[in-house]
């Protein structure tokens, strides 16, 4: 029900400036996902858009309000907290209540709409406990209903998901998939974790040292990140990178990566290459094959094999060439390799970055 | 500034004020001339301050046949109190070690009995007490008194040092032992140099007691040393003489400084140690 | 090195300091070595006391009483003599007989060392502040003339009867009256004699009835005030009399004042009657050598004649043996002299009649009667009565 | 081998346990069934000594003032400590400075705090003459004089010197709230005074309870303050139990009495404390329980 | 250097009893990795192995040394805590020299072992800095260092790497994975985290309330699940069930899946199923296909797609079949599918496992 806007917005802890001039619109109804490593200001940011945080500079504008210098009460958002901050002595039902008992709300209202969040979360049974009583997921799902009750037109989510374990992150990640889809709200979720990032995001944004590194589609992130820090967050294991020279820059592309002339003609530029230009190649690790009949594998290269790893559902190859370390990621079925043996990948050139070994961005 | 900040600071120097305004008397009695306190207002500022009271009750005030003030309790005092505060916060430290570490079956019990104890009036537990120490040989010595305020502070201490122990992660214990250390070193390498702000705090505690304690020092201690707080209690508290409440109030002064001092020193100390320990209730 | 004696005691004022220094120095002159443990407060002297000879390591002497909190102590063996001093320097002759019941054990031995005598009844007040109240008439007790200059001061805008609000103050004040009032043999039937009859006579009634009109002079600062503030209060010229014991004079000399010139003091009844307060040394046994010897030695030189009225001249009090020189007594250590020397004048305090805890139950008794007019007369009489009995 | 060490360290904790708080107390106790008065002595009587005890209205204005004190004075100071704490953690200035003042009555001993309040609260040299004297002629500030109020300022002494610690610990526990929580509830719209009436004090609890401890402790304890102020007075309005033991302990040679109060003391601290020690054994079994 | 060997190892805490009975043998220089829920007895069996907790039953025996009753530094055994459990004090330096220290070691050899150590771990540069003063990365390189000093036959592992993020667990995972092959020790590793246990282990001991659910090597935990536990635990998303009934149970295996016929001809059977057998047939999300020409899928389920979430270098379909969800795994460029459109899948029966419905065991 409404967009978001955050514009010029600067915010220092005294004389560390953790966000500078930052621009960010997200549309409504739109899921955005903040990115980015530990201390980057990814919370910071949350907090700045729920009036937790005092802002320097700039203006925060909600549903075209600018509420910069509203209440965080009054800015229409709910907001869910890494450490879920449940009112530990209050049973679930009043955790969800609260917010309306204190709004004064009828108590019919409150109830009707404490009861539709909580079947929506399937909680129900859980009203009568108390927050101790409660598993991991159970909590979040008590915190996310708190957010729920207040029909509010913005979520935050700070790093909902990270205390919870592996298995309880898969379910509750694709529980706030739905929500999203059922309650159509603008949602901004923040996390370090980039499978919840590539799963639940319209949008991602990847933030580092308080800036918007990229901002696009999970795929977009992920096939052409912007420079070499997304490219090398995003993906696990990281990407593989290489660093090469450009050897010609005219329509057939060509770089050697260290005595393997590679060319790769159907890369696609943002910027122009020029011959000699040193840069990095990278290359994903599920996009290296050992199958020879792989179609539109247009490039080659020789490894050798360090060790291999089988995650069960597929495995993982780590291997070596020119001393940088390289994995592949291929299926479980697919042929085996031997421990400290030369091993030969193709892979398409369709699927490579290329980065300025100077500036870091893509070319 | 908003209103809400205004009433804040306004609720917060009343406060302050009525913490230091009896601190105030005090002081400005002590600079008072006698003849101005027999017939001026005791909140009124001195007239004519001088320092005499305070050079009275530092050194020539009577307390008894002497008539020394208060000085030379002073090193009396301070060696009464190191060896009690230090002896008392180690065995604490020790106490809430085991009971933390090394639980065996008993040792809450112990503890309970311990918690209990800081709750009985220590004056109606000193007749047998004294009668234990004179079976032992260790009545009237400096060492018998040390450990007099070492029991009756062994309750409060350990408490401290259980509740901070208990956020010291167990793993930590475990690592050490797997690394070959033995009990005693475990407790002297490992946890006491995590354990400082607790140790401040139970030092502050058992300072501030031990240093205004005096009938301990009289009934337990030597015969010849007597705390500064004795003479104090001399000076302030004789009954059927002439009193002079300007050096009755240097006195009181001189005398609390050293744990004002303390506590000026290492307030900071004081609130992070508590924090520490009650990471978990 | 000579005898060494360790010595408990309260007399730690500037005051008692010097006159307790009397002592000391001639104690050493004579060899001796002081070993000086000043603790002020009873309760607090009570405790060091006994949690010492409870260790079995007492001091050489401590401080007391003249009285019967001994008794205990006597029975279990746990105190000396100094018998052979007292027989030896004659103590028996120069001491008023009922002091020497005091400190005479059932065996007949003297074993306590009576350094002082104090008056604890005395009515004092302010020349100037009559004066200027216009009270022309000096009262002797506490009859109508008292309570007319009481009133006279009050209307004047001071205060006419200064109240002290501690329990022991309240104590000697009702034990000044009821000597007053009743006189000695009614005192001594009361309190030695335990005759029920006299409890219960109109006599009592009558006392604690003045008891009550005199608490109702109470000012707003009554409650709490030391005995010193009360003291300055007529020192100041705020308030007009007030009761205390004769230690009070310390205060008095200490503001530059003089007896019966800038101050009047009263012994008060139909007669000067004087209870015996006499502040005491006890010798307790121990194992250590030379405590006995020290003991003997301190005995000596505290009955010294010398001693006691150097003693007594700074303390304010009186020698307790009759014998010294009194010339250099005060106006009212004058008149105390007069009523102490005189056997007919002479009462025991309580505590040398009853057992220290049924004075205790007494001062309670006094305290709660004097602060809480719901107490009827009866009521406190009957109580009276009871701890009398109760005490053996 | 350290197994053993352990339990030779924990020696002098147990010795102390059972041979002084146990042994001496039972000893002391022990003494209350006797005809002692000065000195011990082991000559049955039952119960006389109690009976003598409950007789005593001092006695019972003693154990009255003892739950009217130890009441108000742990509320009070629960209640201030409480408030200043919240206030100080409102990020202001001098918070250091203020602390420590509030702590530092702490620092003076007891019998110096009686003193310096006795002089304050006198109504002719303290508050109520320099009120007057400013020119509010019918100002009334006499507690000490007054013996339905003299308790109450017994409280308020004990108040100012108790308060700073309370504080300290309050804050203490302040400081370790979640901080994301506090944040939840402003934006959930719940006003600050909600938060720390409704919502933090729960959270506190182990905090309160560690301060109830101190507190209570102090309240059987409260000796020398009372001593020092009023000596019971005026007239037997604030006494106390651990006076009236003491007195009759050393000054009035009555043994038996003062130990069969000691009994009635530790009697009342088990019915206060007990159900107190039971209730938190229950709940932190059912917190394991759910975990 | 030493084979370990738990024998009917029982812990109680009070009334909780957490081990019973426990048998357990790890061979010499084998990693074992133990896997299993929180709460399941993994830090407890980890500490009674190295004497930190006694035990009420039961016997270990290292080496053939009846170890029982020794003191855990007598164990010949060297741990690795999940937080690191550094002493805050000491430098890294005396970290790590603290056993040897304790143990009085010459000088020389300790400075010599604790140098080793730290180049083996390439934390040489950390020696003089204190615990606080470092990453988690680098700290809990210094707690296996720690370890690697003491020179000790048998390694335990109690989630070393669970504190720390995703990047830095892949390279500490590969990292002890090498010294396990320099080493050549005996290690025990306890994770909750499936991909460790996969990647690490030689063999791996699921457990579950105390009791060892499966021991085998990662692929038959993987491929062959033992029971229902085991297969749900790991793998994630986790493997898909389908409950069914056994229609014959002869040669030829048919399951009715809720009106799918479902023959099974290449399932390799542990127990011999019953017609009419109510039972639970699970297959992995990786295992479903959705590409029609696939090799040996002989098996066809439709299912209705649900959600559609990418992990960049997968896919995961969220679908449902007769309301039971089912996870799909592909690749990226997998067939593209419409959400809420039905779908085909393929599957071999090789790849099922197949579990009685009431004693969840396998048949
Ligand atoms: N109250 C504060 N005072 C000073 N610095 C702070 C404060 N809060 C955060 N910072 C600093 O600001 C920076 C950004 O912090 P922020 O919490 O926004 O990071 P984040 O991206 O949320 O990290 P994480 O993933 O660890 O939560 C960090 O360097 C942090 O140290
Ligand atoms: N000291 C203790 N007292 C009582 N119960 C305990 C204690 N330590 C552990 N437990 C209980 O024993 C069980 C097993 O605990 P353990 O620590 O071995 O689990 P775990 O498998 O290591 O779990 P996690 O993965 O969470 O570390 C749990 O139910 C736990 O609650
Ligand atoms: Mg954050
Ligand atoms: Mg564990």
């Amino acid at each position: 029900m409404a967009d978001l806007e955050i514009r010029g917005v600067s915010v220092a802890y005294g004389a560390l400036t953790v966000l500078e001039e930052l621009n960010l619109t997200v549309p409504d109804e739109e899921f955005l996902v903040l990115l980015g490593p530990s201390g980057c200001g990814k919370s910071t940011l949350l907090n700045a858009i729920a009036g937790l945080q005092d802002i320097s500079t700039g203006q925060v504008v909600i549903g075209g309000k600018n509420v910069t210098w509203a209440e965080p009460s009054a800015r229409g958002i709910a907001m869910v907290f890494q450490s879920y901050a449940l009112y530990p002595r209050m049973s679930v039902y009043r955790n969800l209540a609260y917010s309306l008992q204190v709004a004064r709300l009828p108590r019919a209202e409150i109830e009707d709409r404490v009861h539709r969040a909580a079947e929506m979360l399937q909680i129900t049974e859980l009203l009568e406990r108390k927050p101790a009583m409660l598993s991991g997921g159970q909590r979040q799902r008590v915190a996310i209903g708190r957010a729920l009750v207040r029909d509010a037109s913005v979520f935050l989510f700070d790093e909902p998901l990270s205390n919870l374990d592996a298995q309880l992150r898969v379910e509750l990640r694709v529980e706030i998939k739905r929500l999203h889809r059922e309650l159509k709200r603008t949602m901004i979720y923040v996390t370090h974790d980039q499978v919840e990032a590539m799963t639940l995001a319209d949008k991602i944004a990847v933030l580092k040292g308080g800036e918007i590194q990229q901002l696009g589609t999970p795929d977009a992130i992920y096939d052409t990140p912007a420079n070499l820090f997304v490219a090398g967050f995003v993906g696990a294991p990281a990407m593989n990178f290489l660093s090469g020279t450009v050897q010609s820059a005219g329509p057939d592309l060509v770089v050697d990566v260290r005595g393997t002339q590679l060319a790769l003609p159907k890369y696609a530029r943002t910027a122009a290459p020029v011959a000699g230009q040193k840069v990095v190649l990278g290359i994903r690790p599920e996009r290296l094959n050992l199958d020879n009949r792989l179609v539109g594998a247009d490039c080659r290269l020789t490894v050798d094999v360090d060790v291999q790893e089988s995650l069960g559902s597929e495995k993982v190859i780590w291997a070596r060439y020119q001393g940088q370390q390289i994995a592949i990621k291929t299926p479980v079925d697919a042929p085996a390799v031997t421990d400290g043996a030369p091993l030969e990948l193709n892979f398409s050139s369709a699927n490579v970055s290329l980065f300025d070994a100077d500036t870091e961005t893509r070319l | 500034m908003s209103p809400m900040r205004v009433v804040t600071y306004a609720i917060l120097i009343a406060a302050a004020l009525f913490f230091l305004l009896p601190v105030y008397v005090m002081i400005i009695t002590s600079l008072k001339p006698m003849e101005e306190i027999r017939t001026g207002a005791m909140l009124a500022l001195p007239q004519n301050p001088s320092f005499e009271a305070w050079s009275i009750a530092w050194s020539q005030a009577c307390s008894g046949v002497r008539c020394e003030g208060v000085a030379p309790g002073f090193w009396n005092s301070v060696q009464i109190t190191i060896p009690s505060v230090i002896v008392s916060v180690l065995a604490g430290a020790l106490t809430g070690y085991t009971m933390s570490f090394w639980k065996f079956r008993g040792s809450n019990l112990v503890f309970a009995i311990l918690i209990f104890g800081a709750f009985v009036p220590y004056q109606i537990l000193l007749y047998p007490l004294v009668r234990v120490y004179a079976s032992l040989g260790i009545f009237g010595t400096v060492g018998g008194l040390v450990i007099v305020h070492s029991i009756f502070g062994l309750p409060l201490t350990t408490l401290m040092f259980r509740n901070f122990f208990v956020s010291i992660p167990t793993e930590l214990f475990k690592a050490a032992r797997v690394d070959g250390a033995g009990f005693l070193r475990i407790f002297w390498q490992i946890v006491l140099p995590m354990s400082a702000p607790i140790i401040v705090v139970t030092v502050i505690w058992q300072a501030t007691g031990i240093w205004n304690d005096f009938l301990m020092g009289l009934v337990f201690g030597g015969r010849e040393a007597k705390p500064m707080t004795a003479l104090l209690n001399n000076i302030i508290l004789s009954e059927f003489g002439e009193r002079r409440y300007n050096v009755e109030m240097a006195a009181t002064f001189l005398t609390a400084l050293v744990p004002l001092a303390i506590y000026l020193l290492s307030g900071r100390w004081f609130v992070r140690g508590i924090t520490a320990g009650s990471v978990k209730g | 090195e000579g005898e060494r004696a360790e010595v408990i005691h309260i007399w730690t004022s500037e005051g008692e300091s010097a006159a307790i220094r009397e002592v000391v120095t001639r104690f050493e002159a004579a060899g001796g070595v002081w070993l000086d443990s000043a603790v002020a407060g009873g309760q607090n002297l009570g405790q060091t006391v006994f949690n010492r000879i409870a260790a079995g390591d007492p001091p050489t002497a401590y401080q007391g009483l003249g009285g019967r909190a001994y008794e205990d102590l006597l029975a279990e063996g746990l105190l000396n003599d100094v018998d052979a001093t007292a027989t030896a320097d004659g103590w028996r002759d120069v001491l008023p007989g009922p002091l020497v019941d005091v400190i005479t054990n059932d065996d007949g031995k003297i074993f306590l060392i009576p350094i002082n005598v104090h008056g604890p009844n005395w009515i004092w007040y302010s020349k100037d502040v009559l004066e200027k109240a216009g009270v022309t008439e000096v009262p002797t007790t506490y009859d109508e003339t008292f309570f007319a200059a009481v009133e006279k001061i009050n209307d004047a805008g001071m205060v006419g009867f200064a109240v002290g609000g501690q329990s022991f103050q309240e104590r000697f004040l009702m034990e000044s009256v009821m000597l007053a009032l009743g006189g000695r043999d009614y005192w001594n039937n009361v309190w030695q004699n335990r005759d029920e009859a006299a409890i219960r006579s109109a006599t009592t009634t009558k006392v604690f009835e003045t008891f009550r009109r005199l608490s109702t002079y109470r000012d707003d600062g009554a409650a709490g005030r030391s005995w010193p503030q009360n003291t300055n209060m007529l020192i100041t010229g705020a308030a007009g009399f007030n009761v205390m014991g004769d230690w009070a004079k310390g205060e008095f000399t200490a503001a530059g004042q003089q007896a019966e010139v800038d101050y009047g003091c009263i012994l008060p009844g139909d007669k000067p009657y004087f209870i015996v307060h006499a502040d005491v040394m006890a010798v307790p046994s121990g194992r250590d050598k030379g405590r006995v010897e020290a003991q003997q030695l301190l005995a000596h030189v505290a009955m010294s004649a010398e001693s006691q009225i150097e003693f007594n001249l700074r303390k304010g009090s009186l020698a307790a043996r009759t014998d010294v020189d009194t010339s250099r007594y005060d106006a009212c250590s004058l008149k105390g002299l007069a009523s102490y020397s005189d056997p007919e004048l002479v009462v025991p305090s309580v505590n040398m009649t009853m057992t220290p805890a049924a004075a205790g139950l007494w001062e309670d008794l006094v305290t709660e009667f004097f602060n809480d007019d719901s107490i009827s007369i009866d009521t406190a009489v009957d109580r009276l009565a009871d701890i009398v009995a109760g005490s053996d | 081998m350290n197994k053993w060490i352990a339990r030779l360290a924990l020696a002098p904790a147990a010795i102390v346990a059972f041979g002084v708080f146990i042994g001496c107390l039972a000893y002391t106790l022990a003494l209350s069934f006797t005809s002692s008065r000065m000195l011990p002595r082991f000559e049955w009587v039952g119960f006389e000594q109690y009976e003598k005890l409950f007789a005593s209205s001092r006695w019972q204005v003693s154990v009255e003032n003892l739950f009217l004190f130890g009441t108000v004075y742990i509320v009070a100071c629960l209640l201030l400590g409480y408030v200043l704490a919240v206030l100080i953690d409102q990020k202001v200035r001098g918070e250091t400075l203020l602390r420590t003042i509030y702590l530092s009555p702490h620092a003076l001993s007891l019998v110096v705090t009686g003193l310096v309040w006795s002089w304050f609260l006198n109504p002719q040299f303290g508050l109520q003459a320099f009120v007057q004297e400013l020119g509010f002629e019918n100002f009334r500030f006499a507690w000490l004089s007054d013996p339905k109020m003299a308790i109450h300022a017994v409280t308020l002494t004990a108040v100012w010197r108790g308060t700073g610690i309370v504080m300290i610990l309050m804050l203490a526990g302040l400081r370790g709230v979640d901080a994301e929580m506090i944040k939840s509830l402003r934006v959930d719209g719940v006003p600050k005074w909600r938060i720390y009436t409704q919502v933090i004090p729960p959270i506190l609890t182990p905090m309160i309870l560690t301060s109830l401890v101190l507190l209570a402790a102090g309240v059987i304890n409260s000796y020398d303050l009372v001593v020092a102020l009023t000596r019971g007075g005026p007239g037997i309005s604030t006494q106390v139990p651990a006076l009236f033991v003491m007195e009759h302990f050393f000054a009035r040679g009555d043994v038996g009495v003062a130990t069969a109060g000691a009994a009635i003391m530790l009697l009342s601290l088990i019915v206060v404390a007990g159900p107190l020690i039971l209730w938190r054994r229950i709940a932190s079994r059912r917190q394991e329980a759910a975990q």
